[in-house]
């Protein structure tokens, strides 16, 4: 039972932080702020332990690190994390952004405190737990329990349609899954099905409308990724033939998505659904990228799915701001915000241009790379998605123009502060390595580097293997 | 026709299976003719084990038959308490009244 | 033991002594199951077993007795039923069930069968005075009677076929060859059987006795009867029936299909929790079954796992209704429980586990209860049936949500009582070991794997 | 000779088991429900099932159909007319009924048993001894753990009606034996020294 | 010393952009404009050294960007000729713009960032022409798009200029799409993105064919066409010339600088970069040319009618564009970027020189309310007279050594193709038009007289910011005296004047002529085949002096029609009213793409949000489900009616069901 390694460390971490909250009694003054900081100082520990889990990582090896194996239930089941060059991003992803998480929801959650700091410390022990899980069933049951909290999330801490959005998200997320793990269990048996869950993304806007700011977050810069992280941990590895036999399907899927929400985008009315559908017109990058099987597609995808997280993250939090002094999302709501908010004005023009993928920030990198994979693999492919940097740029522009341009006419925006020390704490990480990570992404690609080429050999090497043998029969 | 044998036992019994369950079903009034009902099918089984107990020549058969009637009987007794205490909360024992629980 | 059973209750007068004693006795059965380790024997010529699976089913079924017992005592006594009968009729009952789970012929299962549902019927009409109560009892009367009914038809036809009333007798009748009338035989003893564990089509009863029955008496019936009949199933088919197993799989799908749909979809719209629970006990009697559809010992012990998952997440949620009393009186609406996280956080984070477990979100046990039926099913090559479980599954997550979302979402209403103590410990400790299930769940698989070895 | 009975026998308890179920009259169910169960005696006479034929009259005839007429007279029901509703769904009843009735005859004209049934009777019937004596015999050795579950369903029951039907009222004055017998002297009687000319 | 020159400008636009706000304004504006001077100082002495001298360029590597497989992208700092020409004139004019801005903009509250974004688009554009791979190509691509973005929005009050703005991205970014595809095309060719690498693959690609978008196509031929959307879209020319006149919505010191001098010469700079692509596809450059013919007619015919100052010069900008791509197409890449070198110069001038008015005008730019002017403001008016006389292309200035040649050469390469005479023809007549409209707008704002009762423009107040807190408000604007501008905006026209009227003359050996190998040095490519150098040198006497008689021509009708008689403008308008419309909606283009791209999109949009997403998605999939759901739950609920022969039923059913199953099917 015990003898856990240092992975197992960073899961169960929060946890301890969960034990303290759970000490805490009372609602006045000193125990809220008590609970914030000992919720932010166990989210920053647990990145420091993951920046330590990363300054041992070889990214030189393709192989699983700091694996950690135990028997557990019996037959078949064993609790057993590592992680290699594809997780080992997204964990720092993880805990890098809780803090930010926190931090967010410092002023803006004011009903019980208490409880919404154990949900997000609880998510994050299962977040991480899907990225460092090695074992299919380890991996689903981290990434099902993620359910609860954000549910709850949702449910209690979110907007006006809230328990609406967290049912839909809910449900969806759970049939889909669902299916999955029918999948998963056949793949006991014989190998040969597939799992799709990318058309299935209706929940989305919703779920991110209405979750509160550091939710959207969450959910946009971490939970989504597991979808593309499942592609990459499971699908592709283990159905090379399916995978090849289904990209068309994918890359079809992943152009609708990338258009379609798009142009949806363009004529949302709520700053947060709004960019809610560019999430979604990401994604389509991310799983088109995954398929194209060819370096540059797969980096790329990885690649983008960080860089979104960083992103699309920073870009909840700046509606969040806003949201937190109006109390609407309504785009109409707003105008001219840069008269009264430069600094902030400054930010949310960041990471819309990093969001439209402007060179020189993160956004470009991932999509770029992408979209040259699946140049490689498709040219129709890759004309159509790239056409999605002329919709990203239409609605994303669109959207500053109506929120921070403009004379600023409305009454009720007369007063509106600037960014507070707070806030731009908060940003000024998420600007920095945005830009950091757009001008020297190799930190990053050289992490994964090793993964994808292990991955694509070993599918190359499949592929060719069950063509030999279709020949030989 | 005029030997009888166990087929003929079976095709009474089923009759009397078929008659008592057709009794629960389509009886309205009255719950006691359910519980009569009941009795009937219970007879029917116990038909059914004499028959094979006769034909097998085991005795098996007729052991089940005994427990049977005795534990008809308990059930009887039970039926009838607990309908009883209905009676005497609703003041009716149709069956179509029995229908505050549903849905 | 068993007559150490029926000679304690004799001369004892007073409620609560029969009680303590009742579960005294409970405990030390469970207790001397536990701990027995003798190797299958088989007693009284045959009529009764003792092997591994009966041992584990028993376990469960005392469990769920004793359970319903301490559960029971404060509600009794608000609501002045406090009789002796009472315990004795849950002894009673429950011999009923260990009988059943170790019958090896077909009297002892009639026997056993009469026994438990017996009493379970006066149980059910057991708070006289209360009109619904004494309807829910005569509803289960009439149905069970004939369901036992069609039962001893079936056992009739059976034993005229093989002239034998004993399990393997049969086994090696119909081994040979499987004549329609042997297969309805084993229909009508299946349907009463799926009667008693409340599988579609047979499931009828069971919303209008769990919201009429008393409270306790209702968590009896969800839990400990349940246990046994789903062991006396499991114990016939496979025991009696392994030669007609493409005919009993094919009843198994239909029923395990119809229940989980019912389940899902009937229970979506209930304002009473205990009718709720009710069809949710449908549904869940339905996935147990997917592992019977199995019909391997993976499935066996899926099945067991299921129902020892099911009993805990059972007795929680029934602590939990019956800690549903505001100002000395007790509700069972969904609505009371508005606003609970609120007026009572530690019974609403309890109560959403428990819910979130029946829906089967992990890492909570649930989870694993339906992995290990819908691994045995998908082994099987059962793909249909899992889909359409895991689909049902996804509906009923709706409904168990709502109970969540009414807990946490919504304005509080009055706050509860103070539960009494044998309530909130039930509670808790379900809780706790639904949580805590993937920490350390080697005790339980492993019992589980050696209940499932002992059918084959 | 025996097909005669058989059929007189058979042909009275179907018909009377029909009565049953469609008469108007309560009484009159459990009238003929006795008739039936006299002629189901006749039947099990004619299987050679004496003992159990006994036991059926007595145990039914006796007790259970007396108690039910003691119920229906004491419930003093009115029998009311059909509904509606009733009509509507018969055909339907009917024909499940039928379809039931169809498959249970074809499973009894087509009935035969499996070949090794005859070898694995357990407890074949043995010529010398009598029907009653035979089942004693095995009841009381073999299936004594059935014989005690039988007793315990039997206490179920007795517990059962009961539980349910015994009331206490509180009005009605009963005797208290341990009451009467616990009574002393000392705390009955009470002698009281009445004073003269002033009365109690 | 390329790294001072080209991160120079980046840290003026850090600390113009971060403290801006601390240090104020005048320090924000010195040091922008103070490190500019020092580039453009530097940048001179680049040119001089590897252009003029013996110096064959470098490209020093500043780091790894990205390495993915066999896709390597370094940060580099190329520097050759090309380069070397493209700094001189980037930082030269982007110095002056500075320094004009100083004046310019002095009433502007937000000059820190004003200065920042400058300083930031000078960094863009230098990235883009030190590029030594079509990544980083991109990355300053993108960069000077975003800056222009910027500044064309510096006014976000104003509802136009921000459209204008998102317009000015949009049709980039679709330009940028095109870009995009080519360098992918070209890495799956290659694979790789560096120029050398790239380059030195040409060769071995000629006449390959590739499978793509479902047909087989010639590949360089595909890469070129792709890659010279992209130059479409950043170099205004025609079907994605929109956003270039909207972009007048900016400052007047953008325009001269982003939108006349630099940024819109990026698509030539490309294709004279990526000579060594083209030159293998003579498809693609056969496209260039009519791009840029058909860009170089339009927008001269739409510059005629046009009322706005600034309009006119940007309809002319695009049509100079398209001079320049005339000029590549036929491939005679040096003389595109000679004239691209000498447009740099009398473009900026005028444009700069347009502001001067437009100050003096207090912020009028309907040339209908001006006229007059060159008493009030002599000093801009020779200098604007000196801009028109190089752009006609007025003999011995700088226009007329680049625009002559371009025409000389797309007349020599006639000879070879259909679509070089049809650019020949084109330029031709253009550069009537060019002459006529550059007139015109000299005669309606320096002659004649102010009309008393000025006309109601919908773009006439232009930059509002200024208004109030200058003093003196607009009510009367027009009966204002004009002023002359300060010094800080004289200064630059003046050195902008001495480089069109020299630059060209001084230059045009190096460029085109007799030192053209010495002067390049293999920057530019040109294919075994491409004599049109030394061809345009045999071409008839006529030809060569039919732009100069053209030049003749256009002037002498604006004298008479707005000189001499006066009035005869507007009877030619109403002579041909269809015309004139057509030409004053500038062919109805906006009218087109908006009916076309923008409201189908909206359209589409809001029909896949409500319909797609709402009705169908949501409809079939979790709402349908819910309600179909809800449905069976409703029904389950009605099974259970409560009534216990009901229950009774249902289970005989049920028994009923599996027997006959069994009975029915036999045994299964």
């Amino acid at each position: 039972m015990f003898g856990f390694g240092i992975l197992s460390g960073v899961i169960f971490l929060p946890f301890v932080g969960v034990a303290f909250l759970l000490t805490q009694k009372g609602d006045d003054e000193a125990s809220l702020r008590n609970i914030r900081w000992a919720t932010l100082a166990t989210t920053i520990a647990t990145f420091a332990l993951s920046l330590f889990v990363w300054s041992g990582f070889d990214t030189t090896s393709a192989a699983f690190q700091f694996v950690e194996e135990k028997n557990w239930l019996g037959s078949g089941l064993v609790y057993k994390m590592g992680v290699d060059g594809f997780s080992m991003p997204f964990v720092l992803l993880t805990t890098f952004l809780m803090p930010f998480a926190i931090l967010a929801s410092w002023t803006s959650v004011e009903k019980r405190v208490k409880e919404y700091m154990i949900a997000f410390l609880v998510l994050e022990t299962l977040m991480v737990g899907v990225f460092c899980a090695l074992d299919l069933v380890l991996f689903y049951l981290f990434f099902e329990g993620g359910l609860i909290p954000m549910f709850l999330i949702i449910g209690i801490w979110g907007g006006k349609r809230r328990v609406y959005a967290s049912f839909k998200f809910f449900l969806y997320t759970l049939v889909g899954s669902l299916l999955m793990l029918v999948a998963i269990l056949a793949m006991y048996g014989k190998a040969g099905t597939t799992d799709i869950t990318v058309l299935v993304h209706t929940w989305l806007p919703d779920a991110h409308v209405e979750a509160p700011t550091a939710g959207s977050v969450i959910l946009a810069a971490i939970l989504l990724k597991m979808g593309g992280y499942g592609f990459i941990r499971f699908s592709l590895p283990m159905f090379p033939d399916a995978s090849t036999h289904f990209a068309p399907f994918v890359y079809a899927l992943s152009v609708i998505a990338i258009v379609y929400t798009s142009l949806v985008a363009l004529v949302q009315e709520d700053i947060k659904k709004l960019i809610a559908y560019s999430s979604v017109a990401h994604m389509g990058y991310v799983t088109m990228g995954l398929f194209t099987l060819n370096a540059q597609g797969m980096q790329g995808a990885i690649f983008q799915m960080i860089s979104h997280g960083l992103v699309a993250g920073a870009l909840f939090l700046c509606v969040g701001v806003i949201y937190d002094r109006m109390h609407t999302r309504e785009i109409a709501a707003y105008g001219g915000l840069v008269n009264r908010m430069p600094i902030y004005a400054f930010v949310f023009m960041l990471f819309t241009m990093a969001n439209v993928g402007l060179p020189g920030t993160t956004g470009f990198i991932g999509e770029f790379l992408s979209l040259a994979g699946a140049f490689q693999a498709n040219s129709w492919v890759a004309l159509i998605a790239t056409s999605g940097v002329i919709f990203s740029a239409a609605y994303a522009l669109y959207l500053y123009r109506r929120v921070i341009f403009g004379a600023l006419d409305k009454a009720s925006l007369m007063s509106i502060a600037d960014l507070t020390p707070r806030e731009i704490a908060i940003f000024a990480p998420l600007v920095l390595l945005t830009i950091y990570y757009g001008v020297q992404p190799q930190p990053i690609l050289s992490a994964t580097q090793a993964s994808v080429d292990n991955l694509i050999q070993t599918h190359t090497a499949l592929i060719d293997a069950i063509k030999l043998a279709a020949a030989g029969q | 026709m005029l030997t009888i044998g166990l087929t003929h036992y079976l095709v009474v019994a089923a009759i009397l299976f078929t008659l008592g369950v057709a009794g629960i079903i389509l009886n309205r009034k009255n719950i006691i003719v359910i519980l009569m009902s009941i009795e009937l099918i219970l007879l029917s089984v116990n038909l059914n084990f004499v028959a094979f107990s006769q034909s097998l020549a085991d005795l098996t058969g007729q052991v089940f038959a005994l427990f049977v009637l005795t534990v008809a009987a308990a059930e009887a007794a039970i039926g009838l308490a607990i309908l009883v205490a209905f009676y005497r909360n609703r003041g009716t024992i149709a069956v179509e009244d029995i229908n505050s629980l549903k849905g | 033991m068993v007559l150490i059973l029926i000679g304690a209750w004799r001369g004892e007068r007073g409620f609560g002594l029969v009680d303590e004693m009742a579960v005294g006795i409970l405990g030390l059965a469970l207790v001397t199951i536990a701990l027995s380790s003798t190797p299958d024997t088989s007693v009284f010529d045959g009529a009764y077993i003792d092997d591994g699976f009966s041992r584990f089913m028993k376990a469960l079924t005392l469990i769920g007795a004793i359970a319903s017992i301490l559960m029971s005592v404060d509600w009794l006594q608000r609501n002045g039923l406090e009789k002796f009968e009472y315990p004795v009729l849950i002894i009673l009952s429950t011999l009923g069930m260990l009988l059943l789970i170790s019958a090896d012929n077909l009297i002892a299962l009639y026997l056993g069968l009469e026994l438990m549902s017996l009493a379970l019927y006066v149980m059910a009409a057991f708070a006289r005075d209360d009109g619904q109560s004494s309807e829910a009892g005569l509803k289960y009367f009439v149905l069970g009677a004939l369901s036992s009914g069609m039962m001893l038809y079936g056992a009739s036809l059976l034993y005229g076929f093989a002239g034998t009333v004993s399990f393997s007798g049969i086994a090696a009748a119909v081994s040979t060859s499987a004549p329609i009338g042997v297969i309805f035989g084993l229909v009508f003893v299946l349907a009463a059987l799926a009667f008693k564990m409340s599988a579609a089509p047979f499931h009828m009863w069971t919303p209008d006795v769990y919201q009429g029955a008393p409270t306790p008496v209702t968590a009896f019936f969800a839990s400990a009867a349940k246990m046994a009949a789903v062991a006396i199933t499991l114990r016939l088919v496979f025991t009696a029936f392994p030669g007609v197993k493409d005919q009993w799989r094919q009843i198994v799908v239909f029923i395990s299909i119809a229940s989980m749909l019912l389940g899902s979809f009937a229970a979506i719209g209930q304002e009473n929790i205990k009718r709720l629970m009710a069809y949710s006990s449908i549904g869940h009697m339905g996935f147990a079954l997917i592992g019977l559809a199995a019909a391997d010992e993976a499935g066996v012990r899926g099945v067991a796992i299921y129902l020892t998952i099911y009993l805990i997440m059972t007795l929680g949620t029934f602590a939990a209704i019956l800690a549903m009393r505001v100002q000395g009186k007790y509700v069972e609406n969904v609505a009371d429980l508005a606003g609970l996280s609120r007026t009572n956080g530690w019974m609403a984070f309890f109560l959403a586990m428990l819910m979130f477990s029946l829906a089967g979100i992990p890492p909570l046990a649930g989870f694993f209860a339906k992995y290990y039926v819908l691994l045995a099913a998908v082994d099987a090559g059962l793909f249909g049936l899992a889909v359409i479980g895991v689909l049902a599954s996804a509906v009923a997550a709706y409904y168990y949500l709502r109970v969540v979302k009414v807990m946490y979402f919504d304005e509080p209403a009055p706050a509860f009582d103070r539960a009494p103590m044998a309530v909130r410990a039930v509670l808790a400790v379900s809780t706790l070991a639904l949580l805590g299930f993937w920490v350390y769940p080697t005790p339980v698989m492993d019992a589980a794997a050696a209940a499932a070895k002992s059918l084959f | 000779m025996q097909a005669v009975f058989f059929y007189l026998f058979a042909t009275i308890m179907i018909a009377s088991a029909g009565v049953v179920i469609f008469a108007r009259n309560p009484v009159h169910s459990v009238l003929f429900l006795i008739l039936a169960f006299c002629n189901g005696a006749g039947l099990f006479l004619l299987a050679g099932a004496e003992f159990l034929a006994m036991i059926l009259i007595v145990v039914y005839v006796g007790a259970v159909a007396v108690l039910f007429l003691f119920v229906v007279m004491m419930l003093d029901v009115d029998f009311a007319a059909l509904k509606q509703g009733f009509i509507k769904y018969l055909p339907i009843g009917v024909a499940v009924g039928v379809v039931v009735l169809a498959e249970l005859g074809l499973v009894a004209i087509g009935w035969s048993s499996a070949p090794s049934a005859s070898e694995a009777v357990a407890n074949p019937i043995i010529p010398q001894m009598s029907n009653t004596a035979a089942l004693g015999q095995i009841l009381y050795t073999k299936y004594v753990i059935f014989f005690q579950a039988s007793a315990l369903v039997l206490l179920t029951a007795m517990i059962g009606a009961i539980v349910l039907t015994l009331h206490h009222k509180p009005n009605i004055k009963r005797q208290k034996i341990e009451e009467q017998n616990a009574r002393t002297r000392e705390n009955v009687i009470e002698i009281k020294k009445v004073p003269f000319r002033t009365g109690v | 010393m390329i790294y001072a020159i080209v991160f120079l400008p980046l840290v003026g636009f850090l600390i113009a952009g971060a403290f801006g706000r601390w240090i104020g304004a005048r320090a924000s504006e010195l040091v922008t404009t103070g490190l500019l001077m020092i580039c453009a100082v530097l940048s001179w002495v680049v040119f001089f050294d590897v252009a003029l001298g013996h110096d064959h360029g470098y490209a020093p590597i500043v780091g790894n960007w990205m390495t993915v497989g066999a896709l390597k992208v370094d940060w580099a700092l190329r520097v050759d000729t090309l380069t070397a020409v493209m700094l001189v004139v980037v930082n030269t004019v982007s110095s002056l713009v500075h320094l004009y801005s100083i004046g310019y903009m002095h009433e502007d509250p937000h000059r820190p960032r004003f200065f920042a974004y400058l300083s930031l688009f000078t960094f863009a554009m230098l990235m883009l022409v030190t590029a030594d791979n079509l990544v980083q190509m991109f990355f300053g691509w993108e960069g000077v798009g975003l800056a222009s973005y910027l500044l064309i929005g510096f006014w976000y009050q104003k509802p136009s200029a921000n459209a204008a703005a998102i317009k000015a991205f949009v049709v980039n970014r679709v330009g940028d799409f095109g870009f995009a595809l080519g360098i992918f095309l070209v890495f799956q060719l290659t694979k790789s993105l560096g120029f050398e690498e790239v380059f030195a693959a040409m060769p071995g690609l000629d006449g390959k064919t590739i499978h793509l978008f479902g047909m087989d196509v010639d590949a360089l031929t595909m890469a070129a066409f792709l890659l010279f959307i992209g130059a479409m879209g950043k170099s205004a020319q025609f079907f994605l010339h929109t956003w270039l006149p909207d972009a007048m919505e900016g400052p007047t010191p953008v325009s001269a600088l982003i939108h006349a001098a630099t940024m819109v010469t990026a698509g030539v700079f490309m294709v004279a970069r990526l000579s060594p692509i083209f030159e293998h596809a003579p498809a693609a450059l056969e496209f260039v040319t009519l791009i840029g013919a058909a860009t170089a007619f339009f927008a001269a015919t739409v510059g005629l009618v046009q009322n706005d100052i600034k309009r006119v010069i940007a309809y002319s900008t695009c049509s100079q564009l398209g001079y320049m791509f005339v000029a590549e197409g036929v491939g005679a890449y040096s003389l595109g970027i000679f004239h691209l070198f000498t447009h740099a110069f009398f473009k900026a001038l005028l444009f700069l020189g347009a502001g001067s008015v437009i100050h003096a005008m207090h912020h009028e730019q309907d040339m209908r309310n001006m006229g007059g002017l060159r008493k009030d403001i002599p000093f801009t008016f020779a200098m604007m007279t000196i801009g028109t006389l190089a752009l006609t292309g007025f003999p011995y200035t700088a226009g007329y050594f680049s625009k002559d040649g371009i025409i000389e050469a797309a007349f020599a390469a006639g000879e070879h193709h259909t679509t070089a005479m049809i650019g020949f023809v084109a330029t031709v007549v253009a550069a009537g038009l060019t002459s006529y409209y550059s007139w015109r707008l000299v005669f309606m704002t320096f002659f004649g007289h102010r009309p008393a009762h000025p006309v109601a423009v919908n773009h006439s107040h232009d930059e509002p910011a200024t208004e109030d807190e200058h003093g003196h408000g607009h009510d009367d604007h027009g009966h204002h005296a004009p002023h002359e501008s300060p010094l800080a905006m004289l200064v630059p026209l003046a050195v902008l004047a001495i480089g069109a009227l020299g630059a060209g003359y001084v230059f045009e050996p190096d460029f085109a002529g007799h030192a053209y190998a010495e002067f390049w040095k293999g920057a530019l490519y040109t294919g075994a085949h491409n004599e049109i150098l030394h061809e345009m040198h045999a071409i008839p006497q006529w030809a060569g002096y039919a732009p100069t008689a053209m030049m003749v021509l256009g002037f002498l009708v604006s004298l008479y029609v707005y000189v001499l008689k006066p009035g005869s403008a507007p009877a030619l308008a109403g002579a041909f009213p269809r015309l004139y419309q057509f030409l004053l909606n500038k062919w109805y283009f906006d009218e087109l793409y908006d009916f076309l791209f923008v409201r189908p999109a909206f359209a589409i949009g809001r029909l896949f949000w409500k319909g797609g997403d709402g009705a169908i998605i949501d409809g079939l999939g979790p709402d349908g489900v819910a309600a179909r759901v809800a449905d069976g739950a409703r029904l389950a609920v009605r099974l259970q009616t409560g009534y216990v022969y009901h229950y009774a039923f249902a289970m005989l059913i049920g028994v009923a069901a599996v027997v006959t199953y069994f009975v029915a099917g036999g045994l299964r």
